[in-house]
């Protein structure tokens, strides 16, 4: 029954308290069938402003105890006035909704998220492992503050390859999830012969960390570029990868990416759009998770559409609600106007 | 849970059927056009068979993409929404659409719109031929095209020319949607009334806008889009209540339906049914309370159908104060 | 905790202070005609110099007693008020009234009313004549009293005509204030416009009805009343946004404002000033929020002055995609 | 400072939760100046729906811990969003606003309340004790349950005559409070000769236990009407009032109401118009509690007007919210229409 009101379980702050994330957990009928990807769309409360349900990616699934996570930002109205909703209170939810993410049968799934669009992925990772699947994460944000808010902790207990940035460099790469991504991109392309000169070129940490562990064993050496800033760096992340365990040190085939690679990507529209132009250029399998502003959440508005082109590029029209959020980067036009 | 099963259990029913002219619903409750897709999205939410009939969204002659992104935003207790009319067309309705829909359990309203007369008579005279459509609803009303649409609505000469078209190429009920997006909604009403509609259902969605401060533009990609949800309400009753006034049509009243006050409010200023709107966003199980909520209001009132509400905090008012119906 | 102090406690401050043709505001933020009295009920909770100006009751003629209650009832994010334009006359307000209202510390608008033209006229004759006031309004849009009033505001011409004779008769400037009830906002500014008008400002109340379900009548006392409140805000800045393309004079702005963001809202689609009307109802302190919010606003977003902002989304817009002012 | 934050230091039901009934207690600046009759203008929610503020009467002050009470029935969505408020929040309250009832200098004060009307009168009782008035209630309900959820207990603890109906005679007389109320009137009026005349008429059983209580000690005899089922009033009510102490036994000279009367009426409409024609007729000072919808609470917005009518019958508008709630009662103009 996709219609339901779920227990609230728990209800509180996720993190750093200034940092505005929650972590709501309800019991019911939407984790026996719920997938990564998937949205529940929310009754914030049941006053007529904010009037709309809000949207909200399923974080983690626990069928066995019939509960599904969701995190999310207080942003704006609606988000706030869910924030009082109290444990033990009865969520008015309609899902799961949507597509979801389609889980690759082998090969390597890279995770790639841009901010709180970390908050889908986690319960893919979950999967994707629980599979055997080769999983391995990008993931920028503002600050390390925000980062180990938004979940690094539980991240690292998943014993998968982090490849961190933040704008404000506090951890990982300096700039956005793009660098280390680019990074660890190119440098399975050039092979190590190029590596020292991209160091020198002041590639990011992230970059020449991801060299450095394919050359040893992790977080033994630094390069030039590693020396400036990032020990803490090395000591959490490298040490969370070495530690992962999964993979032969080094993490990579190296000179090559790995044949069988899918990407789930999400996180703001701009950095989708450059993670999916990076993907889709070299033949991987991109699926991105779009946002739009919703209504119905069931396809009957029509206020959600976004334009997609198929391979002789003629547009159409898709709703993000039904025929999505997830989508291949392939298909996806960039250009709103559109 | 659903209101038939409801009747018999209590015995003594309260007849829901309404009359609204040529079209006769088994109960006063209708989606709203645009909102309700074409009946079975929401059918795991709300059974189908809960309305009396479903409006579907507005069909054109061609295809239509619709308007760019974002076509929707919330404001205070209401939905602005400028979905731009996206819509297969007229050919394409007809192949994958219509036999999929003249199967569902409820009456079949199919909306339509153009950007000319010849576009309104078109799609009449191809609609109109056509088995399982219990009326079309003339959409001379919407905000989010540039061109047409809103010209319609908004000049009683456009607006009875166009229902006049419609009415000569179709048999069937024709129900006028009267755009809120103007002086004197009587004008208009008399017009189509002219026109030979059997029905005028109102309102559609007023037109505004919404600016984004941090971005410095408008929200919406279309700029301008149409208000509809509880907010625009008030509006909506007094409309209703001054087209009763007007003609002698029966009327379908809607804007910001979302429980059976709503709805009663609806049918006391005039309306003999009701759409639900952005009701079904907030909550799908809406319809389903509005019928419960309305079987029961009749039942404590003492009223045996529905359609003795039509109009009733009217005529009442006329008896208790001999004002008439003088506007207020 | 006043804007001043505040501007001088961060040193570079934003100027506040804007010009509307002869009329000047130490800052933009006005207090809407009908909601704030005449000026003192409120400084309990807000320093009367907090505001830009503040517009006081209208005033027609002779006394009016107003309607019978209720006269207001709420509705989604909306009020819903019928209080028919009580106020002492003439007379007695620059008896009693005009003087404790001159020595307000904020500029004083006096809103007036008429039934005829020459209401009108005399009004503006009587009160042009008078020291401390800043400027008058000129309500053509009333839309609670039975007759005059709302006619004024949905017909060019009479506006026109309307505006034309407080014009002959004062050298205050003269404010034009209008109504949403019609189906071209633009027609209208462009007869007030022609009329002589120096300002304009907009919107005043839709018009709108509630019913009380159990007693099966209207909830206010005149049936019939003006909607106010955040429900309108979309209605509101779309005719801002449509007034400011169609005509050069400045706006002061209005409809639902609770907070900075809509104020921005209303500034970044044409407005040169903003009225807070219910918002006061919700919130006393909203004025005091408003400014203090107006000016993190322009310092973050880099602008020296508020009088920046007037109609910057409609400039980028037309910079961004060539559309140039086209109607969305 | 009359705008204010007020901590919320209890909030629940009142009585039976099945009455919807709440108490809401506040500590904060609007203790300090709070009278009897004046209210306050909460803002339910931080959410634009229900947008506007709800006036609730202060029904108790306590100056020393800075509280005051209000107590409110559950009604439409105001007082549903109000309800979910928690304590240990703030409450933004606009108050003490309007004049309050005048506090008589001596004499006797009769309050007579219908149904939640009772709420405001507490203070008032409170006041007028404090101040060593003869204090006596007259208060019709719904039913029992009511007026025992309401606060008839605390009321007892008062220790002043109680005269209660309610309209499924379940305590005290049957019928709205104008039966006890009128009943004592006109038997002081009549005196004891016609009493067993109207005892014979069938007139309420609370009259006839008023007069009981005049004739004797109260709750010794019962008299035909009483025989008839209240009991429990007779051990309830009568008891209360024979603890009360405060009066000499019989509770009222014989004969004439006194001298020095003042009402203070608050309930519905017409259960107020009838109540203050009874006491305007016999010259009585009737001080009424209006209640009319408001936006703005403080008389900038006329939102609240009523007719009222000076000595000559000339008419004009009184704000309710400032000039009220309380009005003399021969000023009203009961008639809604003008
Ligand atoms: C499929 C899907 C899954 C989502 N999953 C999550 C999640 O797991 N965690 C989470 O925190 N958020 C998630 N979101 C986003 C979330 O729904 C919005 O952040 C939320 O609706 C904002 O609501 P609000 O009421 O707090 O803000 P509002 O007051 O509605 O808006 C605040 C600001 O955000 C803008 N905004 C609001 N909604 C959107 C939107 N959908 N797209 C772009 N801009 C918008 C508004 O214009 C405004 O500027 C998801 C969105 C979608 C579509
Ligand atoms: C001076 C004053 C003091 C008050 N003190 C108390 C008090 O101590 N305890 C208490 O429980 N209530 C009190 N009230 C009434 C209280 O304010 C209303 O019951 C409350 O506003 C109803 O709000 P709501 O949001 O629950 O209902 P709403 O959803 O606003 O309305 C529910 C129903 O009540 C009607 N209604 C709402 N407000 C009024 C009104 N003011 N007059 C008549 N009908 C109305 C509506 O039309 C609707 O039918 C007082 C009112 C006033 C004016
Ligand atoms: C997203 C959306 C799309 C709509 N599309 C149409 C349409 O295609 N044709 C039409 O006549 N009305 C359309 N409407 C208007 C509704 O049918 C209805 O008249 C309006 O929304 C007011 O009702 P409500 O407040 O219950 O939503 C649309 C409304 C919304 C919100
Ligand atoms: C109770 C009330 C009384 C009003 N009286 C007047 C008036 O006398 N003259 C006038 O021009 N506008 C009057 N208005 C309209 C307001 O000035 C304003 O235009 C309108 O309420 C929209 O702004 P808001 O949404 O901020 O309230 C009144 C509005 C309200 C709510
Ligand atoms: S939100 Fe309605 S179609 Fe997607
Ligand atoms: S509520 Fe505004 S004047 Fe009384």
């Amino acid at each position: 029954m996709p219609l339901c009101y779920e227990e609230i379980v728990s209800h509180g702050s996720l993190g750093d308290p200034a940092e505005g994330l929650r972590r709501l957990v309800l019991r019911g009928s939407a984790a026996a069938t719920a997938r990564p990807g998937q949205f529940l769309h929310v009754r914030v409360s049941d006053r007529l402003e904010p009037l709309l349900r809000r949207p909200l990616s399923i974080a983690a699934i626990d069928r066995a105890r019939e509960e599904v996570t969701v995190l999310y930002r207080v942003r704006g109205r609606g988000t706030e006035a869910l924030a009082q909703r109290q444990p033990g209170e009865r969520l008015d939810v309609l899902g799961p909704l949507g597509n979801g993410f389609s889980l690759p049968e082998k090969g390597e799934l890279w995770l790639v998220a841009g901010g709180i669009g970390i908050f889908p992925l986690y319960a893919l990772a979950q999967a994707g492992l629980a599979r055997g699947l080769e999983v391995r994460l990008f993931w920028g944000g503002e600050s390390r503050g925000f980062l180990e808010s938004a979940g690094l902790g539980q991240w690292s207990d998943l014993r998968i390859p982090l490849h961190l940035s933040t704008m404000d460099g506090s951890l990982g790469d300096k700039g956005a999830v793009t660098v280390p991504l680019g990074g660890y991109l190119k440098l399975n392309q050039t092979g190590p012969a190029k590596e020292s000169q991209a160091a020198r070129r002041g590639r990011s940490a992230e970059e020449a960390r991801a060299a450095g562990s394919r050359r040893s064993a992790p977080g033994v050496e630094a390069t030039e570029a590693e020396a400036a800033g990032v020990e803490a760096l090395e000591a959490e992340v490298a040490g969370v990868e070495s530690a992962g365990g999964k993979r032969s040190a080094g993490g990579c085939p190296a000179g090559q990416p790995p044949r069988d690679l899918s990407w789930a990507v999400c996180g703001p529209r701009g950095m989708m759009q450059a993670v999916a132009e990076l993907g889709v250029a070299r033949g991987f399998r991109v699926e991105v998770s779009l946002e739009e502003r919703m209504a119905c959440g069931v396809g009957a508005c029509l206020g959600c559409c976004v334009t997609v082109r198929d391979e002789r590029g003629r547009r159409s029209k898709r709703k993000v609600c039904q025929d999505g959020p997830v989508f291949p980067g392939r298909e996806v036009v960039w250009d709103v106007t559109e | 849970m659903l209101p038939n099963e409801k009747k018999e259990a209590k015995g003594a029913g309260v007849e829901l059927e309404v009359c609204l002219g040529g079209l006769t619903l088994k109960n006063p409750v209708i989606a709203a056009s645009g909102t309700y897709g074409f009946g079975r999205e929401y059918e795991q939410y709300c059974p189908v068979e809960t309305w009396g009939g479903i409006a579907v969204k507005g069909i054109t002659p061609e295809p239509r993409a619709g308007n760019p992104a974002p076509r929707l935003t919330e404001t205070p207790a209401g939905v602005l929404n400028a979905v731009g009319l996206e819509n297969p067309g007229l050919e394409e309705f007809l192949k994958s659409y219509l036999p999929r829909l003249r199967n569902l359990p409820t009456a079949v309203i199919v909306n339509i719109s153009g950007f000319s007369v010849e576009d309104y008579a078109l799609l009449a005279r191809s609609l109109g031929r056509e088995a399982g459509i219990a009326a079309l609803e003339v959409n001379i009303s919407c905000p989010n095209v540039r061109h047409g649409g809103l010209q319609f609505g908004t000049d009683a000469r456009s607006a009875q020319e166009v229902v006049a078209a419609v009415r000569r190429e179709t048999d069937l009920p024709v129900i006028a949607k009267l755009s809120p997006n103007v002086t004197d909604i009587r004008e208009l009403a008399r017009a189509v009334e002219r026109g030979g509609a059997d029905i005028i259902s109102l309102i559609n969605t007023l037109l505004g806008m919404s600016i984004d401060v941090e971005q410095r533009r408008p929200v919406l990609g279309n700029l301008f889009g149409g208000l509809s949800g509880p907010a625009i309400r008030p509006v909506a009753v007094r409309m209703v209540w001054e087209v009763y006034q007007a003609v002698a049509l029966p009327i379908i009243g809607m804007g910001g339906i979302t429980g059976w006050q709503d709805a009663v409010e609806f049918l006391l200023a005039g309306a003999s049914a009701v759409s639900i709107g952005s009701g079904n966003f907030v909550n799908p199980r809406v319809p389903l309370q509005v019928l419960e909520g309305l079987e029961g209001y009749c039942r404590r009132q003492g009223f045996s159908s529905v359609q003795e509400l039509t109009g009733l905090a009217q005529t009442e008012l006329a008896r208790r104060t001999h004002k008439g119906f003088a506007r207020g």
